[in-house]
């Protein structure tokens, strides 16, 4: 009985032929949800039409925090360019960094020595970690659970101070540069890396039994916000939103870039509820699906860490790389896998140091260009769940 | 005496309130005037020994009828569609007649002989009670037959109208 | 080589929409004329041959000085590979369009690939391209009342915009390098 | 170019703040003497609720009177105020609460001296005497009888006690210290909700504001808002909006008019106490409504609807959880709701029989909805309505929503406490402390802190506003529907459904039966299970903190 | 004058009675007429409460009110429904728009 009513709660607003059953009848009100908005985070506006609570179509504007990096791109070499891509993905840095640099190595032909590759996806996973570990925290806020967002930016100081150890900044590192990271890693930076997966394992395991297997959270998020497989598809939703969707898609296993054929790790995806432990009422592609999934991955990207901490050789790590690197004209597009998604660089040279084109695809971009599809005939406290769970960065989105 | 200062104070708030219901443009200022008024007729109930009936005033009246009547003002007036303005011809009509009227009730009251203040009443909530459920115990289950018709009336009202859609919002 | 097979199905199906292909570069591209890209578009979608169901990237280059903008779009064929199993990429290419810089446009493929929508109206606004029949043809990135396509190699740099007054045009010239 | 021009002239080449609230503090602290006056005319000698309202107001409005003008001079010299809070506040701040908990409680005893003098004066004078004595007589009385050694001592304490035979001065001192102990309640709530989030998430919450533990926190935070600048939106319904908070505010404070401390404090003892007090907990509403109403902002709108919608539905399966101890108790007096309760633990409502329990249960989860406190604080939801009904407020209004709802918290959970779980009572039996009942003043005063008495009643009433915060910072919020759906399909059949079983247990299971007595042993023990079940998991997360938190936090952050 | 007597209630309750006819009249927002409604029904509990405590001294007015009470409120939650279908028909609660057989 409770299962039927409120796991298809829109049964109470609509009925089999879509006829609206709400009983907040007013006249339909348009609301600006954003650009300042607590659960659009940063600067995402939705227009939004709604019906009282009902929220009948929500249009997404973007552009706020456009900052024009490609053309950016153009006048830069890629040395400096690093920095901007810092800004892409404010959360997940290292990765962006990472990146472009493998996409102006596949340019020029650099290769990087071993060390360096390991100390590069060492990095990576670690700032999907603390990528995850944010959206996890705000997706609980935007849900009104204000605890588990401490617990996760907790968890995240450990992975920054490690980062400000290994290169002093602690959200915008431009570490990972092109022929590999700048520095070698610091003393007793891997013990303590070692430490803090030893703390942080056990961790994700509370974070399910604070949040994920709540019962409200499960009511709130299951069943909001569906996608399915073939739409997440045509809509070129990557990362956690494709995955989410029942799409076993990762590039870290499917098209292997750098050193990860060496390490084994599973590609997490939604399952349909009542398997193994999965709340009964979550369907395949749900907000829950999305958010389950980066849960799922920081275990996974722990599992890298270890694999890590085991192979890591010693060497080199930065290959010699001219101090003005002449890009052959050639172009070369690039994705790596991004804790949002699949991060692409088309990268244009014409001989000289300066690309003559650099584009960014960005994630976040594409995973909400769904958003207007999905957030339709939800009640207004949905939208916060529907956005949440997709988790985009607006500096990624609007570049 | 200090009774009967209680007495005027309330009675100007409600008399007040009520003068406030009619001059208000503005629906919702209504709403207050009338809070206002139901407040203040509770608290002279408080005065005449009423308590029951005063406490049911205010939960009945301010806390539930009030509060339904602004949540309808919410879902029906949106924006400034919340004024009409009366035509003349209305006011004067209204006026003549609510004047005439009030002349003539207070020509009659002052003209009757009332009786002087007799006994305070013993009306306790258990006194009330059992008056309740012996002799208007018909008309009390009345009562109750009555708000379940308009329960279920008010159910059957606030469900929406076949074959309307709202928007295109739904479409694809 | 996925990209030549592409380009001998598409020779077949479309006599003279391949121009030219870059078969065995870093970028493994088709060159394909305008006219009926819609069509090859849904070939390349729904075709078993082809299928690119996946949409990865609409990127437009400012060819300047030749009178030309090229769009490249990147396409990817994902299939599952069995339960449990992650899925394959059966195949990725890249196709380019040649659009005359000055009003120029190409039929919008929005509704073949629903991914398309916000990578051509970003095309739309940074660099100027038209899509025809694209369900909402506005700038996304740049204010509606913003002018000229900044992505544009001659474009000129706005002093002030709504009064607000922005600083001189940042120089072009090679920076040196750390 | 205009646009910024004009706003920088707004912001910067506005008043000083600091003079503009002077002003208006002291034309407010005005305002409320005038009021004061009028009212404390009107309630001279009322008997009843009506008196009982005016005198409220009247001592409340002397206080805010007294309180504005503090303020304004608080204000004027926030600097020094400043450190000399940070230094002897502390010692003072345990002091108004030691006080405000005698506060009523002392004078009760006195105003019992007082009669019981009146009696005796008036048996050694022959014929019997009506109230007011003079003042000669109560001293010649102390003088004589009581062995008064100096006459001066003996007017003193003559004309004092003189004073405390009039109900106006009662009145005004009860009122007084419910408008003190109120204001107290919801800065402590600020001050505790804050400490108790802080250790819920690992963190220390405020620590800085007055040295121990940032006990002076709502303190600055009070002065800080008071200051603030009371923006008003061009766009709003300008009468409207300044008045809903006030209509929030009032009814909050009023609650505690009714609710009795102890037996012996109560500042009206109503015969429907109960309805009063549901009364007053559904006016609160309209102030939410009309608040969301005024802003003009479709945000606040929202809120208010939600509001709206969850308190009139929430308020059905609440006063059906009342009727639940009132059918078996028989009255609707608060006193003699509590006074049952007497004999220890197993005589709590609670425990009596499982439908009770029940009762409590739903009672509880009622509150919740109609406090506004998480899960169901929809109409504030900050990630979904950016603040709600209160997003236009700012500075001294905001904070009169935040005092309402900490005072309502406070004032639903004397409630809970006074029908279900043992009133005033300690889970000791009454009888032990007997003795003590009719001794002298000390060892009243004594049995009044160890087995009946206003500590107790506050202690419980705080452990349910705990138990909400606990909630809060730990669930979720839950959407719209299920809030209806939760209220409409489960808590109203199960409400209806007790006190249906309620009534039958009435009827037919003798409260004397074996039967009964085994449902009330049952109950008694699992309350007191629940009870020792939260304090082993206190000690267990405190011994092994290091494995539960983890090493790396215990040694990062202090808090933890 | 000091005494408070049963005139002195009367009064206020016609002035009650008199405001709500003239709201009632007057008024063409829907919502207001029943505001003025709720007046009219005010002015005749205080009546009864008035007569029963000043009159007889038994509790049957109280008794009365308590009714009047009860079928006010059944008849505002009546009206608030009606008036909330007919701003879905007409998209307007003024109450001379209302002037079709035909909802």
């Amino acid at each position: 009985m409770q299962e039927r009513v409120y796991h298809s709660y829109p049964d109470l607003l609509l009925d089999a032929e879509g006829e609206d059953l709400a009983d907040l009848r007013t006249e339909e009100m348009l609301i600006n949800m954003g650009p300042q908005h607590p659960s659009t985070h940063g600067v995402l506006r939705l227009v939004l039409r709604t019906d009282g609570e009902l929220v009948l179509e929500a249009v997404p504007h973007i552009g706020y925090l456009h900052r024009c990096a490609e053309k950016i791109g153009e006048n830069l070499a890629p040395y400096q360019f690093i920095p901007i891509t810092d800004r892409l993905d404010y959360l997940a840095a290292m990765n962006n960094n990472y990146a472009f640099s493998m996409a102006v190595e596949q340019l020029c032909g650099i290769e990087v020595p071993e060390r360096g590759r390991y100390v590069r996806v060492i990095m990576s996973e670690l700032n999907r970690i603390a990528s995850h570990l944010v959206s996890f925290g705000s997706y609980a806020l935007d849900l009104g659970a204000f605890t588990p967002f401490l617990y996760g930016f907790r968890e995240r100081e450990y992975i920054l101070d490690l980062f400000e150890s290994a290169c002093g900044a602690r959200l915008t590192y431009s570490y990972i540069t092109i022929g590999g990271p700048a520095l070698d890693l610091p003393e007793g930076f891997l013990e303590n890396l070692q430490q803090f997966l030893d703390y942080f394992e056990p961790k994700i395991d509370e974070y399910n039994q604070l949040l994920s297997y709540n019962h409200i959270f499960v009511r709130r998020t299951a069943g909001v916000g569906v996608i399915s497989p073939e739409d997440a598809i045509a809509w070129g939703l990557t990362g956690p939103c494709l995955r989410g969707s029942g799409v076993r898609w990762d590039l870290r296993k499917c098209m292997p870039y750098d050193i990860y054929d060496r390490f084994e790790f599973e590609i997490p995806v939604g399952v349909p509820g009542g398997s193994d432990g999965i709340p009964r009422a979550v369907v395949v592609g749900d907000s829950w699906c999305r958010y389950f999934v980066r849960i799922a991955e920081m275990k996974q990207s722990a599992r890298i860490l270890r694999q890590c901490l085991e192979q890591i050789p010693d060497g080199p790590v930065r290959a010699k790389v001219p101090r003005v690197l002449k890009l052959p004209s050639k172009e070369v597009y690039f994705e790596a896998e991004n804790p949002r998604g699949q991060l692409g660089f088309l990268v244009v040279g014409d001989g000289s140091p300066i690309p003559r084109r650099v584009k960014i695809r960005g994630p976040s971009f594409c995973n909400l260009s769904i958003a207007s599809q999905i957030c339709r005939n939800v009640l207004v406290a949905d939208i916060a769940a529907i956005i949440g769970s997709i988790d985009v960065v607006m500096g990624e989105v609007d570049r | 005496m200090s009774e009967a200062a209680m007495f005027y104070v309330f009675a100007a708030v409600a008399a007040g309130g009520a003068v406030g219901c009619v001059i208000a443009v503005s629906i919702v200022r209504m709403a207050l005037c009338l809070l206002a008024t139901l407040g203040a007729v509770a608290l002279l109930y408080f005065l005449l020994g009423a308590d029951f009936l005063g406490a049911i005033q205010l939960i009945v009246y301010a806390g539930g009828t009030l509060v339904v009547i602004v949540f309808g003002i919410m879902l029906t007036s949106q924006g400034s569609a919340a004024r009409f303005l009366p035509r003349r011809g209305e006011v004067v009509a209204g006026l003549l007649v609510s004047a005439g009227l009030l002349a003539g009730l207070t020509a009659i009251m002052l003209r009757t002989e009332w009786p002087q203040a007799g006994a305070a009443s013993e009306a306790s909530v258990l006194h009330l009670g059992s008056r309740l459920l012996s002799t208007y115990l018909v008309p009390f289950e009345l009562a109750s037959v009555v708000l379940l018709a308009v329960m279920v009336g008010a159910a059957y009202l606030a469900r929406p109208l076949a074959g309307r859609r709202t928007g295109s919002g739904h479409e694809g | 080589m996925v990209a030549a097979k592409i380009a001998g199905v598409l020779r077949a199906q479309f006599p003279g929409l391949v121009l030219a292909s870059d078969i065995d570069g870093l970028h493994p591209s088709l060159t394909l004329s305008p006219e009926n890209w819609k069509e090859a578009a849904a070939f390349l979608r729904h075709d078993p041959r082809a299928g690119f169901n996946f949409l990865r990237c609409i990127s437009s280059l400012d060819l300047y000085p030749e009178p030309f903008i090229e769009l490249v779009y990147d396409l990817m064929a994902l299939e599952p590979a069995g339960p449990g199993e992650p899925w394959r990429c059966a195949a990725t290419v890249a196709i380019r369009l040649r659009v005359p810089r000055d009003g120029g446009s190409v039929p919008s493929v929005a509704d073949i690939w629903p991914a398309a929508e916000w990578h051509e109206r970003e095309a739309f606004d940074l660099m100027g391209v038209k899509f025809e029949g694209h369900p909402d043809h506005r700038r996304i990135l740049c204010p509606d009342d913003w002018i000229g396509h900044p992505l544009r190699k001659d474009y000129q740099y706005p002093t002030e915009y709504d009064g607000i007054p922005a600083g001189p045009a940042p120089k072009t010239s090679v920076p040196e390098t750390p | 170019m205009s646009t910024p021009d004009s706003c920088d002239r707004r912001v910067f080449q506005a008043e000083d703040r600091a003079t503009r609230a002077v002003r208006g503090f002291t034309l407010l602290g005005a305002i409320f003497v005038l009021v004061c006056a009028i009212l404390a005319f009107g309630a001279t000698r009322v008997s009843g609720v009506a008196g009982l309202l005016a005198g409220l107001l009247a001592a409340g409005a002397g206080g805010l009177a007294g309180a504005s003008l503090l303020i304004a001079l608080a204000v004027r010299f926030r600097e020094p105020l400043g450190r000399l809070l940070a230094r002897v506040a502390f010692p003072i701040f345990m002091v108004a609460v030691v006080a405000t908990v005698f506060f009523a409680w002392v004078p009760a005893l006195l105003y019992e001296e007082v009669d019981r003098l009146a009696g005796s004066v008036s048996t050694a004078s022959g014929e019997p005497r009506q109230m007011p004595l003079g003042v000669a007589e109560i001293r010649s009385y102390l003088l004589g009888s009581c062995g008064v050694g100096s006459a001066w001592v003996a007017t003193l304490v003559a004309s004092l006690l003189w004073l405390l035979q009039f109900g106006l001065v009662r009145d005004l001192i009860t009122v007084t210290g419910i408008v003190v102990f109120v204001s107290l309640v919801a800065m402590f709530g600020i001050w505790w909700e804050r400490k108790v989030a802080g250790r819920i998430q690992s963190r220390l919450g405020p620590m800085r504001v007055g040295g121990w533990h940032g006990w002076a926190q709502s303190l600055a935070d009070g002065l800080k808002l008071l200051q603030k600048e009371d923006i008003f939106l061009s766009g709003a319904d300008r009468p409207l909006f300044y008045l809903a908070p006030y209509v929030a505010f009032v009814p909050a404070l009023s609650l505690f008019s009714v609710l009795p401390f102890s037996a012996a404090w109560v500042c009206r003892d109503l015969e429907i106490g109960l309805i009063f007090i549901l009364a007053l907990l559904a006016l609160g509403v309209l102030g939410v409504l009309l608040a969301g109403w005024s802003s003009n902002n479709k945000w606040s709108l929202l809120g208010s609807m939600r509001e709206a919608c969850q308190m009139i539905s929430y308020e059905i399966p609440l006063g059906f959880s009342l009727l639940v101890p009132v059918m078996s108790v028989g009255s609707l007096r608060l006193t003699t709701l509590g006074e049952v309760q007497a004999n220890g633990f197993t005589s709590w409502v609670a425990f009596a029989s499982p439908f009770t329990l029940a009762a409590a249960v739903i009672f509880f989860i009622g509150t919740l909805a109609s406090c506004k406190r998480a899960p169901f604080d929809l109409p504030e939801a900050e990630s979904e309505l950016v603040a709600g009904y209160h997003t236009e407020y700012s500075g001294f209004r905001w904070a009169l929503f935040f005092f309402a709802e900490y005072a309502e918290m406070f004032a639903v959970g004397a409630l809970a406490t006074i029908l279900f779980f043992g009133a005033w009572y300690s889970p000791l039996p009454a009888a032990w402390g007997a003795a003590w009942e009719r001794g002298p003043i000390w060892q009243r005063a004594l049995h009044g802190i160890l087995f009946s008495g206003p500590l107790w009643l506050i202690g419980k009433s705080l452990f349910f506003v705990y138990l909400q915060m606990w909630l809060r910072w730990t669930l979720p919020r839950v959407r719209l529907d299920q809030v209806m759906f939760a209220c409409v399909q489960v808590l109203l059949p199960l409400a209806l459904m007790v006190l249906a079983g309620n009534s039958f247990w009435q009827l037919w299971v003798l409260p004397q039966s074996g039967l009964a007595r085994l449902a009330n042993l049952v109950c008694a023990v699992l309350g007191a299970l629940v009870l020792v079940a939260m304090l082993a998991i206190i000690v267990y997360a405190r011994v092994n903190r290091r494995r539960l938190v983890g090493s790396l936090v215990v040694e990062h952050l202090p808090g933890a | 004058m000091l005494s408070i007597g049963l005139v002195h209630y009367l009064t206020l309750s016609t002035l009650l009675l008199c405001c709500g006819l003239y709201v009632m009249t007057i008024k063409r927002n829907a919502i207001g007429i029943l505001i003025g409604a709720e007046l009219v029904i005010n002015a005749a509990a205080v009546n009864f409460v008035v007569f029963s405590r000043y009159g007889a001294g038994s509790a049957d007015g109280q008794v009365a009110a308590l009714f009047v009470i009860v079928l006010a409120a059944a008849e505002a939650a009546m009206a608030i429904a009606i008036f909330v279908n007919y701003y879905r028909v007409l998209a307007t609660i003024d109450a001379d728009a209302g002037d079709m057989l035909k909802g």
